[in-house]
């Protein structure tokens, strides 16, 4: 493929940027902001016109069910069928990854979003993907520095038993040892399991300081619930990744107390981009933006001031524009480092608290972190 | 009777020829892709179809085989990073699943009825834990990317042909299968097993044949899917696979074998059409509900499959 | 000591929950005969009208009242126009249920959205009781009760009256049942729709105890349901229960002692139960 | 005497094809009314369609001076119409007491009366009256069929072969017990069993492909062995 | 005297506390036409099923040529030549009547594990199968669903597949029950002419005491599980246990001719 094909003067192609991601499935709900964080960022950085220099912006959604074989066959589609310039997606890590080789064959930008597993811009790395979501590793970099000094040095973990929950649990160890905390003991529990209890037993028994429980979707509700049925509390310290709007929702008063890194909070962010966003956002959508709608936006962002920067949608024009890019978004600066291109930005430490006329507990800021305090090692093979 | 015969071959060689000169009036890549995809599902259901509407077993473990295809190609190329070595790949893809077939066909088979379609769950899914627990081997859910697959798998009109033919033969082979004594014997053990064994058959050694040569053909199916995808996850080996099978069959109709290539087609393309209506409307972004009213409603009207119900209108005419 | 009868506890908990998500299956599956693939999703419209109805009332008698209505209304609507065409075709019957599974799993996403809702307990059973120095939390024992009042009422409706008997009767030969003068159709539409209120009935109770619920939560248990209906003998209620009670205290000591295998439990006690015994604990050779 | 049922001009289908293709019968009240035929003539389907089993595309049945076709087979039975199928029709998991159990329309003094009488008809079936009705012995499975007939009120008895698989003894009982029930119930009989047939019968219908091809008085047709040779191939 | 083709040992079988068929030691002639009578319940069908293994005895032993056969499976037993037919119609119910009895020459015909020759190829299978539906009255309902015969055509089918098997040893469990009267003389000819062709040993269940009288050289009396007699029939119908509690009054003039 190619951008040879230049339409009229008064006619441009549009750019079209194809995004693969969950519009069903489990993760559904991460695809949804996604997208809507996506087309903000792209309102925002053209200022409303959704267009640069003339050729309007296209944004292309196909669906991925969470399923990686789905992805590479409306990966394909959008490739092949609708000749997209740019990939983005998805709200699954294993579909990001499956998709990932083929950015390379058809040689398009792939940018990532919110897919978090390491290998993306690690192990499985190719030139022609970016990231705009923060990683695993900079969870646990944010976390883990915190926790050491802040809450215990010793660090029972419990996550989920499938390569999110062991690479998640990987970083985490890494990050604490690299702070000076051991982590003792790593418990994988089956994704749909109803009774935590003997992994809660054996927390207990294990005498840490403090509990690291990873997540994602369903099963971190049930989980957190059981722990503060069992007072797991008044035995050690708890630290998680704080997720969206509904899974903070689904913690009820269960979590209140709880410390953790947050990728995104639309309340924590001082700043104008953001301002914009939650304004626009609630305007559009009738909500505030939520976990994935920010790293969607920065997508859009990023992409429009790299084609603006690139002045086409060459592909190799665009990886040298986004390669060490920076732009602001709405944790304030998000740069693109060239090694991984993994995007380095802001984390926070929060603390869930009640607050009166919300109805749910609000993560409030504890330690906002800089990008670099926060960068993960670089794991691409040279 | 001869003439009903005779029109059918002239539908089957028009059909037949459209898909032929597909590539030449279409320039759409993905139209190929789409078409690749059904007739690999097709075998897949095919396959099927022989342990459920010729011998009358219900597996709700077919996806073992289709993983076990899969898997052998996926990680032998891509471990060795030798495109090839993919005939050694398939040809240990299908000596695995001859021997998955016996062990498994051996344990699960003295069990009758639901109980062995669920005995056959069991063990897919310890399969599926072991390929997702074993990610150094699989990669688990993230699954094994980009396998170096030979160049020439990559043309996708030459991979068109490749699978259209992979089609017409596994088509061949299984309806001489069911045709030959020993199919006719398959039937019969569907219709009455006590019957047939007091006959002379040993039921259980049949029942094994009939779930190996399903396996290798399902096996093979597995493995020109991870050619044609260059990907393998867990999910070849997920339940959701096996349900597929299951659809496709019923869909087209039990017994009929080219059913099979018609609930591939309608799953599908459906499955695509429908995903892409949510830029038409918002509702369509719960396209799934209508996914599933389309399987609803298809069963309702169309108890004997497509296939079955067309058969069965023909008869009566 | 008291970490084995913690344990203990918990997997009999655990077993309970189990079976009220089975109960319902083990009549409909196990009595009727009908392979319902639709059985997670009747349970999970249970646990969300009952949400809806504890978040607006703020009764969980309420909840439970409405969400039960809410099953045996779908089970009523689900065997008059869907099932009853299918008796004895089990096949159809999986593509038609799983069929009702989508479409009833994504309703759930049109009326409350794709998103998980957090599931409080009511108020007086939150807290914990101090067993053996471990504290035990009292919506277990709670779900352990209505366990054992489940099992023993539908027992008795299943061996004190005549349903029982009509309904083995009528899954083998629904034709002979009519000619005894037995309307047939009605009992099956009865029992269906009382199953389904049953799986529904499940869904309410253990929404608290998992906490959250979601959309695809029903499909997450439904074959933990399957396999317990399996293993205990298909058709035999009792069977569920045990088979149930089997897999929870499997599970707990399994996931302390050899958590690499909890995965791989309910599958591999399946297997292995019906290696030994290929009709189940309870069942009865054919 | 009393027509206490009649089926006129019977026309009913299975699937396509047309199997009774205009039956007559007529029962009357208190007679034991016997249908002859080859294998394949429609005696069965045509008590499957007075039952509803496989109810007509034309034709009527009345019962009671009652219009029945089309209604129920539930509804059939609770009119007070007992069935014996051919193939016994007995549940093979329920035992036997639960198949009876399930029989017993009403649980009142006479019908336990009534089940007191079946089972010193059959005492065979008391011995197995915990067993599944599946591991019955043909005979048993027989008797339990008919069993299940006769311990309700019926007016009016449908009864397919009963005399197949039973030990003559047996099928001397059932017909001395058909004779006692006579005085009360009204009885419709297919019977291949000559000799079970000319003994109990009061009138005789025949059919053949799907028509009503005789009536008659039994005791004629018992004597005319030019009729019964055109009719049954029996010799003489 | 030549050796018994089929000999059983004190053969029994236990259903909880039930003793179906009780130490029954039973001799069974080449070349012969033996009848088993008795009661209703009396144990006939299941001594068959242990005869030809469907199920399995708790004591004794069953031998076939000398040799034993007790632990061998349904299907060996039907390769050595014991063929039987059911009490309770057991076909094919979704296949033509005449692929119900081809499958059965199949059987025979030693082909069934070919799997890449088309069954047709096979045709005098067809043939045979053809055959036997005429010589019970079949032929021309050929191509219709067993499931849609009357019940008397599917005893008939059932004797066909029998017939189909060609074993040497026939268990016949009431073969004629539901027939129609003119029907039954033509396939108890068939019965007959397999008897007189001489290779072929006949084991006869029925209740129809006339026709076993005609055919028979010998009578078994089941009795409670028991073998209460076994001689010619005249000896048994003599017998006078067998008149009162088998036969009763109705049959008086049977056994006196
Ligand atoms: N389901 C069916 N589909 C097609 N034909 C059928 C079906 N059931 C019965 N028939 C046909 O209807 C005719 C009448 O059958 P029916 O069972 O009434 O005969 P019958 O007189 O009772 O015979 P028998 O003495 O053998 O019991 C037969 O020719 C049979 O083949
Ligand atoms: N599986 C079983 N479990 C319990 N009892 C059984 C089983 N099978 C048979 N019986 C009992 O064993 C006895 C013998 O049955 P069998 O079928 O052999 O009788 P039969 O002599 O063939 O009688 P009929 O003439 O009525 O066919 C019967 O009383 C029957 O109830
Ligand atoms: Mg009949
Ligand atoms: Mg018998």
């Amino acid at each position: 493929g190619g951008s040879n094909e230049t339409g009229g003067k008064d006619n441009k192609n549009p750019i079209k940027i194809g995004v693969v991601t969950s519009r069903s499935g489990a993760v559904e709900a991460y695809g949804t902001q996604e997208i809507n964080g996506l087309k903000l960022g792209i309102k925002y950085a053209t200022g409303g016109t959704e267009e640069i220099n003339g050729r309007k912006i296209q944004v292309l959604v196909e669906d991925d069910a969470g399923k990686a074989d789905e992805g590479i066959k409306k990966a394909r589609k959008l490739l092949e069928e609708e000749k997209v310039d740019i990939l983005q997606g998805s709200a699954s890590s294993a579909v990001a990854q499956a998709i990932a080789p083929l950015a390379e064959e058809y040689k398009k930008v792939f940018m990532v979003d919110p897919a978090a597993a390491d290998e993306i811009t690690g192990k499985n790395f190719n030139k022609y993907v970016f990231r705009s979501a923060r990683s695993l590793s900079q969870d646990a970099a944010t976390g883990a520095k915190y926790a050491v000094e802040n809450l215990g040095k010793t660090f029972f973990h419990i996550a989920p038993d499938y390569v999110f929950g062991k690479s998640s649990a990987a970083a985490w160890k890494e990050s604490i040892e690299k702070s000076g905390g051991k982590v003792i003991q790593e418990e994988f529990a089956p994704v749909n399991t109803q009774d935590f209890t003997p992994y809660l037993q054996k927390a207990i028994q294990s005498k840490a300081e403090v509990l690291i429980i990873t997540w994602a979707g369903a099963g971190g509700a049930t989980l957190l619930k059981q722990v503060n049925e069992l007072k797991i509390a008044e035995k050690m310290k708890i630290t998680s990744v704080i997720p969206d709007i509904a899974g903070i929702k689904s913690f009820g008063d269960a979590g209140v107390g709880m410390q953790g890194p947050a990728p995104y909070y639309h309340a924590l962010p001082q700043n104008d981009v953001n301002k914009w966003l939650v304004e626009n956002h609630q305007k559009e959508f009738n909500s505030p933006p939520d976990l994935f709608t920010s790293s969607g936006f920065v997508a859009g962002v990023a992409l429009v001031q790299a084609i603006k920067k690139a002045g086409s949608t060459d592909t190799d024009k665009l990886i040298a524009a986004l390669e060490g890019l920076t732009v602001k978004g709405p944790k304030g600066d998000y740069t693109f480092r060239k090694e991984d291109h993994q995007a380095l930005q802001p984390m926070y430490i929060v603390k869930l608290e009640k607050k009166q006329g919300v109805d749910h507990l609000v993560p409030v800021l504890v330690k906002e972190l800089s990008g670099q305090d926060t960068a993960p090692p670089v794991t691409v093979k040279k | 009777m001869g003439e009903k015969l005779f029109t059918n071959k002239i539908l089957i060689a028009v059909v037949l020829s459209l898909l032929v000169l597909l590539p030449f009036v279409s320039d759409s890549r993905f139209l190929l892709t789409m078409m690749i995809q059904v007739f690999i599902l097709a075998v897949y259901g095919m396959s099927y179809d022989l342990l459920l509407g010729y011998t009358g077993i219900v597996s709700f473990g077919h996806a073992l085989f289709f993983g076990t295809g899969a898997y052998s190609v996926g990680i032998l190329l891509s471990k060795t990073k030798e495109p090839g070595l993919l005939p050694l790949a398939i040809l240990i893809a299908v000596a695995m699943s001859v021997l998955v077939g016996v062990i498994i066909g051996g344990l699960s088979l003295r069990v009758k009825d639901v109980y062995f379609s669920m005995i056959t769950l069991a063990f897919a899914e310890l399969f599926f834990i072991i390929s997702e627990k074993w990610s150094s081997l699989t990669g688990g859910n993230d699954g094994i990317p980009s396998i170096p697959v030979p160049a020439i798998f990559r043309e996708r009109i030459v991979f068109y042909y490749m699978a259209l033919l992979f089609l017409i033969a596994m088509y061949l082979f299984l309806r001489r299968l069911v045709n030959s004594p020993l199919g006719r014997t398959l039937q019969a053990i569907r219709e009455n097993e006590h019957r047939v064994e007091s006959l002379g058959y040993n039921v259980l050694q049949f029942k094994l044949l009939s779930i190996v040569a399903s396996g290798v053909v399902a096996t093979l199916a597995g493995a020109m899917w991870a050619i044609f995808q260059r990907y393998v996850n867990t999910s070849v080996l997920g339940l959701d696979r096996t349900v597929d099978a299951l659809l496709m069959t019923i869909i087209g109709g039990t017994g009929t074998l080219i059913g099979a290539v018609f609930g591939s087609g309608v799953i599908t393309f459906a499955h695509e059409w429908l995903s892409s209506l949510s830029t038409v409307h918002p509702i369509f972004e719960r396209w799934l509900l209508f996914f599933g009213i389309l399987y609803i409603v298809i069963v309702m009207f169309f108890p004997k499959g497509i296939v079955g119900t067309i058969r069965d209108r023909w008869i009566r005419r | 000591m008291s970490l084995t009868i913690n344990l203990l506890l918990n997997g009999i908990a655990l077993g309970m929950l189990i079976f009220l998500i089975a109960a319902g299956l083990s009549l409909i599956f196990g009595l009727m005969g009908v392979l319902n693939f639709a059985h997670g999703a009747i349970f999970i419209w249970g646990s969300y009208i009952g949400w809806t109805v504890y978040g607006l009332t703020g009764s969980f008698i309420l909840a439970v009242i409405a969400g039960t209505l809410a099953g045996i209304g779908i089970g009523w609507l689900m065997e008059r126009f869907f099932v009853r065409p299918f008796y004895g075709n089990h096949v159809a019957q999986i593509l038609l249920t799983l069929g009702l599974m989508i479409v009833m799993t994504e309703l759930i996403k049109v009326v409350w959205g794709p998103i998980i809702l957090g599931f409080e307990k009511p108020e007086l059973l939150q807290g914990v009781v101090t067993i053996l120095s471990d504290p035990f939390p009292v919506y277990r024992i709670f779900t352990i009760g209505v366990g054992i009042l489940v099992l023993l009422g539908v027992h008795f409706m299943l061996t004190r009256t005549k349903y029982g008997i009509i309904i083995r009767a009528g899954v083998q030969d629904p034709e002979m049942v009519q000619a005894l003068g037995i309307n047939v159709r009605k009992v099956f539409s009865m029992v269906f729709a009382f199953g389904a209120g049953l799986s529904a009935f499940g869904g309410v109770i253990s929404g608290p105890s998992f906490g959250s619920i979601f959309p695809e939560l029903g499909m997450q248990n439904q074959l933990a349901a399957f396999i317990v209906v399996v293993i205990g003998g298909i058709g035999n209620f009792v069977g569920a229960a045990v088979g149930s009670l089997l897999i929870g205290v499997m599970q707990t000591f399994m996931a302390y002692y050899l958590p690499d295998a909890a995965l791989a439990v309910n599958v591999a006690l399946m297997a292995i139960v019906l290696m030994l015994k290929p009709e189940g604990i309870f069942g009865i050779r054919r | 005497m009393k027509t206490l049922l009649k089926a006129e001009n019977l026309q009913t289908y299975i699937g396509q094809y047309h199997i009774l293709q205009g039956v007559e019968i007529e029962v009357k009240e208190g007679r034991v009314t016997v249908i002859l035929g080859r294998n394949g003539a429609g005696k069965t389907t045509t008590l499957r369609t007075i039952m509803g089993l496989t109810p007509p595309r034309e034709g009527r049945v009345i019962f009671q001076g009652e219009e029945i076709q089309g209604i129920a087979p539930y509804e059939v039975a609770n009119k007070g119409i007992g069935y014996v199928p051919e193939d016994q029709g007995i549940f093979s998991d329920l035992t036997v007491e639960e198949n009876m159990k399930l029989a017993m329309r009403k649980n009142e003094k006479a019908t336990q009366d009534r089940l007191e009488f079946v089972l010193t008809l059959f005492p065979d079936l008391k011995i197995a009256w915990k067993r599944k009705g599946g591991n019955l012995s043909g005979g048993q499975k027989q008797m339990l069929s008919i069993a299940r007939a006769f311990v309700n009120d019926n007016k009016l008895l449908l009864i397919d072969e009963p005399s197949k698989g039973l030990a003559p003894i047996v099928v001397e009982k059932v017909m001395e017990s058909i004779r006692e029930l006579k005085k009360h119930t009204t009885i419709v009989l297919v019977e291949q069993n000559f000799i079970m047939a000319s003994g109990v019968g009061d009138d005789v219908f025949i059919l053949d492909d799907g028509h009503t091809v005789y009536r008659g008085e039994m005791d004629e047709f018992k004597q005319d062995d030019a009729l019964k040779k055109k009719y049954l191939g029996i010799g003489v | 005297m030549s050796n018994p083709l089929l000999e059983t040992r004190g053969l029994t079988i236990q259903f909880g506390g039930h003793v179906a068929v009780n130490e029954v030691n039973f001799q069974l002639k080449p070349h012969t036409f033996k009848s088993i009578i008795g009661p209703n319940g009396a144990g006939k069908t299941t001594f068959f099923n242990l005869l030809s293994g469907q199920l399995k005895p708790t004591a004794g032993s069953v031998f076939f040529k000398g040799k034993d056969i007790t632990k061998l499976a349904v299907y060996e037993r039907t390769r050595l030549g014991i063929g039987r037919s059911f009490q309770i119609t057991n076909v094919f119910p979704n296949l033509t009547v005449l692929e119900n009895v081809r499958i059965a020459v199949q059987a025979k015909g030693g082909v069934s594990f070919r799997l890449f020759s088309h069954y047709r190829k096979f045709h005098q299978f067809e043939e045979t199968a053809v055959r036997l539906l005429e010589k019970v009255h079949l032929a021309a309902k050929a191509t219709q669903l067993a499931k849609n015969l009357s019940h008397g055509d599917k005893r008939k089918l059932e004797i066909a597949i029998l017939l189909a098997l060609e074993p040497e040893l026939l268990l016949l469990d009431e073969p004629t029950a539901g027939m129609s009267l003119e029907e039954v003389p033509s396939i108890i000819e068939v019965i007959r002419t397999l008897k007189d062709s001489g290779d072929h040993t006949i084991l006869l269940i029925e209740h129809k005491i006339d026709m076993v009288l005609g055919l028979s050289d010998s009578l078994a009396v089941l009795f409670n599980g028991r073998l209460l007699a076994d001689g010619t029939p005249q000896e048994i119908m003599n017998n006078e246990l067998v008149q009162s509690a088998y036969l009763g009054g109705l049959y008086e003039d049977a056994v006196k001719s």
